[in-house]
């Protein structure tokens, strides 16, 4: 199948303004749009410019919009887009570095302001003994949360994104994971960010976030359960959650398991053959 | 102020709204359009009204909740430009003074009106 | 050209790179300046990708224990493992786990809210604490987040380290090309450490992310420090057919079947005992027996596969603990594995060879450490067990970070560095390379490389196909002398990061086939057709390859053996 | 990203467009525009009705039939926002979005999806039926 592809180029070195360059190039069935790039990358054009890395859809680097959507390249399959013109451009609502790379930095700043780690008050969790517990329920609730790749799309779908300072709907999408975490204990210190005027209350719910999550996160579930606990805990509804105890020891066992005992020693200390060498 | 709390009042407000909107609404649009029409408009009826309390008091909880409303929704969209902190802040303050000074004036208009 | 002081730089913002960072910040209370050098963004690491989870023995009660956890690593390597370094390795992992559960990592839990494990290929006990199928995903990003508390590490996000600067085998730091100006700065160092990963790009059909081209290790072979046994490159048994993309060895764990055309559990032939679950070589090795037995599914692309069939575990189970691998094969494949069996075949995965370290991750150069895959220690000797390497990037993120901020502690003022080894490589890079009008295109350099990799030192190798890879990959040196950088500009220029990727990768290939040339035995995942037996008498040591401009010279060590004797290998 | 389930497969299909809480964002904006500027002009207007003459003057430029597609693009617009803008009271305070969930590909979102569409179509469908109403009125009336 032929396919063209019209590509967003802008190097700032040398161009005074973006323009769009067409390649044509021959696809199979199942050949996704980061294979199709780097085919023009290796083969037509080595100068474009692309992020990639994993290819299997988790590093969250090859953002862009394909035909106007925001979506994952190597997560996209050419033939499945049902046209023979691709419209390849970079991700909105970042600066634009070359081609089809944008600047993250805001958006991983911003990450930082919520506090994305556990706070808690106690010695133990910098001095592990055991682990905490955690029940299916309280797992299952930040479960979906945990799993965003920080891959932007969200950002550059979200409607409101052209504030520059609104965290976004990964961030507060993290910072609802964190303050819902069972072991978590630092509510009232992420409070004053997520409640602030570029906090929490600048999503609309427009939903395009969700629609574009290439990894089931659903931020616009996660911002609307943040509004939702913060009214609530307001209003005096909902008690803040205290952190979760560490596991007892484990006295009943549960599983009988036929484990193998290793051989014994063949080779005692002092028989150490080779010193450590450097 | 904490956002939270302007938006636990706005949710007061959007009840308000939900209540006596459709009083004001259809009291008014069935003036308008029903058969009543040719006199709703009329100085008499309008300075009649005016003096019904009821009324006027579902009147004034509803200027102050679209006022608030109005005003907090429309803070919201200018703080959305990319703008400086500082005049983040204008506008905020500017959006209050804004909503206080139409209230006040209707509030006073509302009060000459039943005095007429 | 600018110089910039940092107390420690880290080269690598993976697992280790990011626990060793941690570690640093926590160890020193916040006061050492920390550096992260990563040529990709920080939380686009290759570490994302592992799947399957990570071992530690946690429970003791049920029968599991550090000896025995020793014994399965010890035995899973062949022998070739230095076991102080094991010994060492698997009493600081039970710590680490916890620790990262404290940090929020969101492992599988059983129902009374406990850590659940998971069995794995070559354990002899559940032992893998793990997080759905995407266990290094969620020890990344958990790791990340962490790393956020501290202030005081600066994270240079897409620097391109092109070479380490030593002096009087003393580290001084590093030389890295910004992407984003294009400009080549220096960093100043007290203490570094590299945690880069692995190399396994050179191979074609490999599990391996697009930017794991081995170049901590190609840039510390070219400053003379010495890569220890780089003829190991670990096959994982099931990367999906066509693209790679890996397919854990979880799946397996929790009761998946490798099936060949027959429909005929072919691994009972092989391991009798533990089945799909042995050990990766040993899998990788009867899968490809299958393949050219012909009870292998032919493809007409030559990417013959067998079928990994876990449609019997049950709906639920699948989309609770193997989401990720449902994902891909239905997106990539159009196969859903709760109904058919996934397509999969032996794909390169792991470099267990790597910077020659001693058992506490520092490399022959004072104030220099290497921790991940990028390094050697040699826990994994000739074949990693599964889960292991998540565990090594802990283990010795923690040791390294915590000995280099010791020593970079101790070291009162940052001694200078060689100005004009700094301005030769900005020459080097900028001039030359960048200079390049030759007319080759890189990139097809590096499929053909790939392709040869592929082909001739896979997991069967003889004599003659790695001598002739090796005269190959000279012929490819040559031709990579003249190629052509198309692109001029300063500003993100791919191209020529493409193209040190390659100088890198053309190394290290050589390294590769010519450490496997030289060892005349089978062990592990180096597998010679004309030598199927092992041969502890004149090859129970480590390889060392170090850098001549004529190619490498090849030395040896012994192996530290401190429990066990080596004996015969079988599951 | 939408997805057609057969029992063996799963295929999936690319959006074309975005959803439509996107567009009804939007909306929601322009009518919330279009309110604001109509209610501080009906609060002017009509805070002018002690004044006999004045009163008079204001009714017949603002009260003649070319006035009344004003009148209606109100009611439209006060019903679309009213109804759109109920939803939002409702998603916001955590209703019908669904729970946090164990994610299954191809991953639909539940804060968008069924309970989500079913109420928003619900309340635009009474605002619409309300709009016609209106519109029937008016029609009434001009006629």
């Amino acid at each position: 199948m032929e396919v063209v592809f019209k590509i967003h180029r802008f190097d700032p070195s040398k161009d005074v303004s973006p323009y769009y360059k067409q390649y044509k190039i021959t696809i199979d069935k199942g050949t996704t749009v980061l294979e199709a790039l780097l085919y023009i990358k290796e083969r037509l054009d080595n100068s474009l410019a692309i992020r990639y890395s994993c290819r299997m859809g988790i590093c969250g680097s090859c953002g862009m919009r394909i035909n106007g959507i925001p979506m994952l390249a190597c997560k996209t399959q050419v033939s499945m887009l049902k046209s023979n013109i691709i419209l390849i451009e970079p991700l909105s609502n970042n600066p634009i570095i070359k081609d089809l790379v944008t600047n993250f930095s805001n958006l991983f700043a911003k990450h930082k302001m919520i506090k994305p780690y556990i706070i808690r008050k106690d010695s133990e969790l910098d001095n592990p003994t055991r682990e905490y517990l955690q029940k299916p329920n309280e797992f299952f609730n930040i479960l979906q949360f945990a799993l965003c790749i920080k891959c932007g799309l969200c950002w550059s779908a979200c409607p409101i994104s052209s504030d520059n300072r609104y965290l976004g709907p990964f961030v507060l999408a993290q910072a609802y994971r964190y303050i819902s975490d069972s072991r978590d204990d630092g509510y009232n210190e992420r409070f004053d960010i997520i409640d602030s005027p570029h906090g929490c209350w600048r999503c609309h719910f427009a939903g395009s976030c969700s629609q574009v999550c290439p990894r089931g996160v659903d931020p616009a579930l996660a911002i609307q359960l943040l509004k939702k606990s913060i009214t609530t805990t307001k209003l005096g509804l909902k008690k803040i959650k205290t952190a979760a105890p560490v596991a007892p020891p484990l006295t009943e066992v549960t599983r009988k398991l036929d484990v193998p005992q290793p051989p014994p020693r063949t080779v005692f200390k002092n028989q150490r053959d080779s010193t450590n060498e450097r | 102020m904490r956002e939270s709390t302007l938006w636990i009042i706005e949710l007061v407000t959007l009840i308000i709204m939900i209540i006596t909107l459709p009083i004001h609404l259809i009291n008014f649009s069935s003036l308008i359009i029903g058969p009543g029409y040719a006199t709703a408009m009329s100085y008499e009826e309008v300075i009649a009204r005016a003096k019904n309390l009821p009324y006027v008091i579902s009147s004034i909880l509803l200027l102050g909740a679209i006022i608030y409303h109005s005003m907090y929704r429309v803070r919201f969209m200018v703080s959305e430009l990319p703008l400086s902190k500082k005049f983040e802040r204008l506008i905020s303050l500017m959006c209050l003074i804004v909503g206080i000074i139409a209230f006040l004036y209707s509030f006073y208009m509302t009060i000459v009106a039943i005095l007429v | 050209m600018e110089i910039i002081k940092h107390d420690l730089v880290i080269i690598g913002s993976g697992l280790a790179g990011l626990r060793a960072a941690i570690e640093a910040s926590r160890f020193s209370k916040g006061k050492l300046d920390v550096a992260i050098v990563t040529k990709t963004q920080a939380l686009r690491a290759h570490s994302v990708c592992a799947e399957g989870g990570t071992a530690g023995v946690l429970r003791v009660e049920e029968g599991d224990s550090f000896e025995l956890h020793e014994w399965d690593t010890i035995k899973g390597s062949d022998f070739l493992a230095d076991q102080d370094a094991v010994e060492l390795f698997v009493r600081l992992l039970p710590s680490e786990l916890i620790q990262l559960e404290h940090w929020g990592i969101l492992w599988s839990r059983r129902a009374d809210g406990r850590v659940d494990q998971r069995p794995f290929g070559g354990h002899s006990f559940p032992r893998a604490c793990y997080a759905g199928d995407y266990t290094g995903f969620a020890e990344m990003h958990t790791l990340y987040d962490t790393l956020q508390k501290y202030d005081n590490v600066k994270i240079y996000e897409e620097w391109f380290m092109t070479s380490l600067l030593i002096e009087e085998n003393k580290f001084k730091g590093i030389t890295a090309i910004e992407m984003k100006s294009g400009n080549m700065h220096a960093i100043k160092a007290k203490a570094g450490i590299i945690a880069t990963g692995g190399a396994g790009r050179i191979y074609s059909f490999t599990t391996y992310s697009h930017t794991t081209t081995g170049d901590g290790q190609a840039v510390a072979y070219r400053a003379g420090i010495p890569l220890k046994d780089m003829e190991f490159i670990q096959f994982h048994p099931t990367g999906l057919v066509p693209s790679g993309v890996l397919i854990t060895e979880g799946a397996r764990g929790e009761g998946g079947y490798l099936l060949n055309k027959e429909g005929e559990r072919f691994m009972k032939r092989y391991a009798p005992k533990l089945m799909e679950l042995a050990p990766r070589d040993i899998v990788s090795r009867s899968i490809m027996t299958e393949i050219i037995e012909g009870r292998g599914f032919k493809r007409p692309d030559g990417l013959d596969y067998v079928h990994l069939d876990i449609s019997h575990l049950g709906r639920e189970k699948i989309l609770e603990r193997l989401m990720s691998i449902r994902e891909y094969s239905i997106r990539l494949n159009g196969i859903d594995p709760i109904y058919e069996p996934i397509p999969v075949r032996p794909a390169a995965h792991y470099t267990m060879g790597g910077i020659h370290t001693d058992t506490y991750g520092a490399t022959p150069i004072q104030g220099l450490w290497a921790a991940g895959e990028v390094a050697c220690v040699s826990i994994h000797g000739a074949n990693r067990l599964g889960t292991n390497s998540t565990a090594e990037c802990l283990v010795y993120g923690t040791l390294t970070g915590r000995a280099a901020t010791q020593y970079a502690l101790s070291q009162s003022s940052y001694s200078n560095v060689p100005l004009d080894s700094i301005q030769m490589e900005e020459k080097r890079v900028f001039d030359e390379v960048l200079g390049k009008e030759g007319g080759e295109n890189p990139f097809e350099i590096k499929e053909e490389l790939r392709n040869l990799m592929d082909k001739k030192v896979g997991i069967f190798r003889t004599e003659s196909d790695l001598k002739e890879a090796a005269k190959e990959i000279r012929n490819l040196k040559k031709r990579f002398k003249n190629i052509k950088v198309v692109d001029k500009s300063r500003v993100y220029n791919t191209n020529i990061i493409g193209v040190l990727e390659i100088e890198n990768m053309l190394d290290l290939a050589e390294v590769i086939a010519y450490s496997a040339l030289a060892r005349t035995e089978s062990r592990g995942a180096h597998y010679r057709i004309d030598y199927p037996q092992r041969d502890d008498k004149n090859w129970l040591k480590h390889t060392l390859a170090y850098y001549t401009p004529e190619g490498p010279k090849l030395d040896y060590i012994p192996v530290r053996i401190i429990k066990w004797l080596p004996v015969e290998r079988k599951y | 990203m939408s997805i057609t389930e057969t029992k063996k497969h799963a295929v999936a299909s690319y959006p074309k467009r975005y959803n439509l809480e996107r567009y009804m964002f939007f909306i929601q904006r322009a009518t919330g525009i279009f309110l604001v500027s109509y209610f501080y002009i009906h609060i002017f207007i009509y805070n002018q009705r002690i004044d006999a003459a004045l009163w008079a003057s204001i009714k017949t430029a603002f009260g003649n039939p070319t006035m009344y597609p004003m009148s209606f693009i109100f009611v439209t617009a006060i019903m679309i926002h009213g109804a759109n803008g109920l939803r939002l009271i409702l998603t916001q305070l955590g209703f019908f979005i669904g729970k946090p969930k164990l994610p299954v590909y191809p991953y639909p979102p539940s804060s968008i999806g069924k309970a989500e569409r079913v109420i928003l179509f619900i309340l635009i469908s009474v605002a619409i039926i309300l709009i016609i109403v209106a519109l029937g009125e008016f029609l009434f009336f001009i006629r």
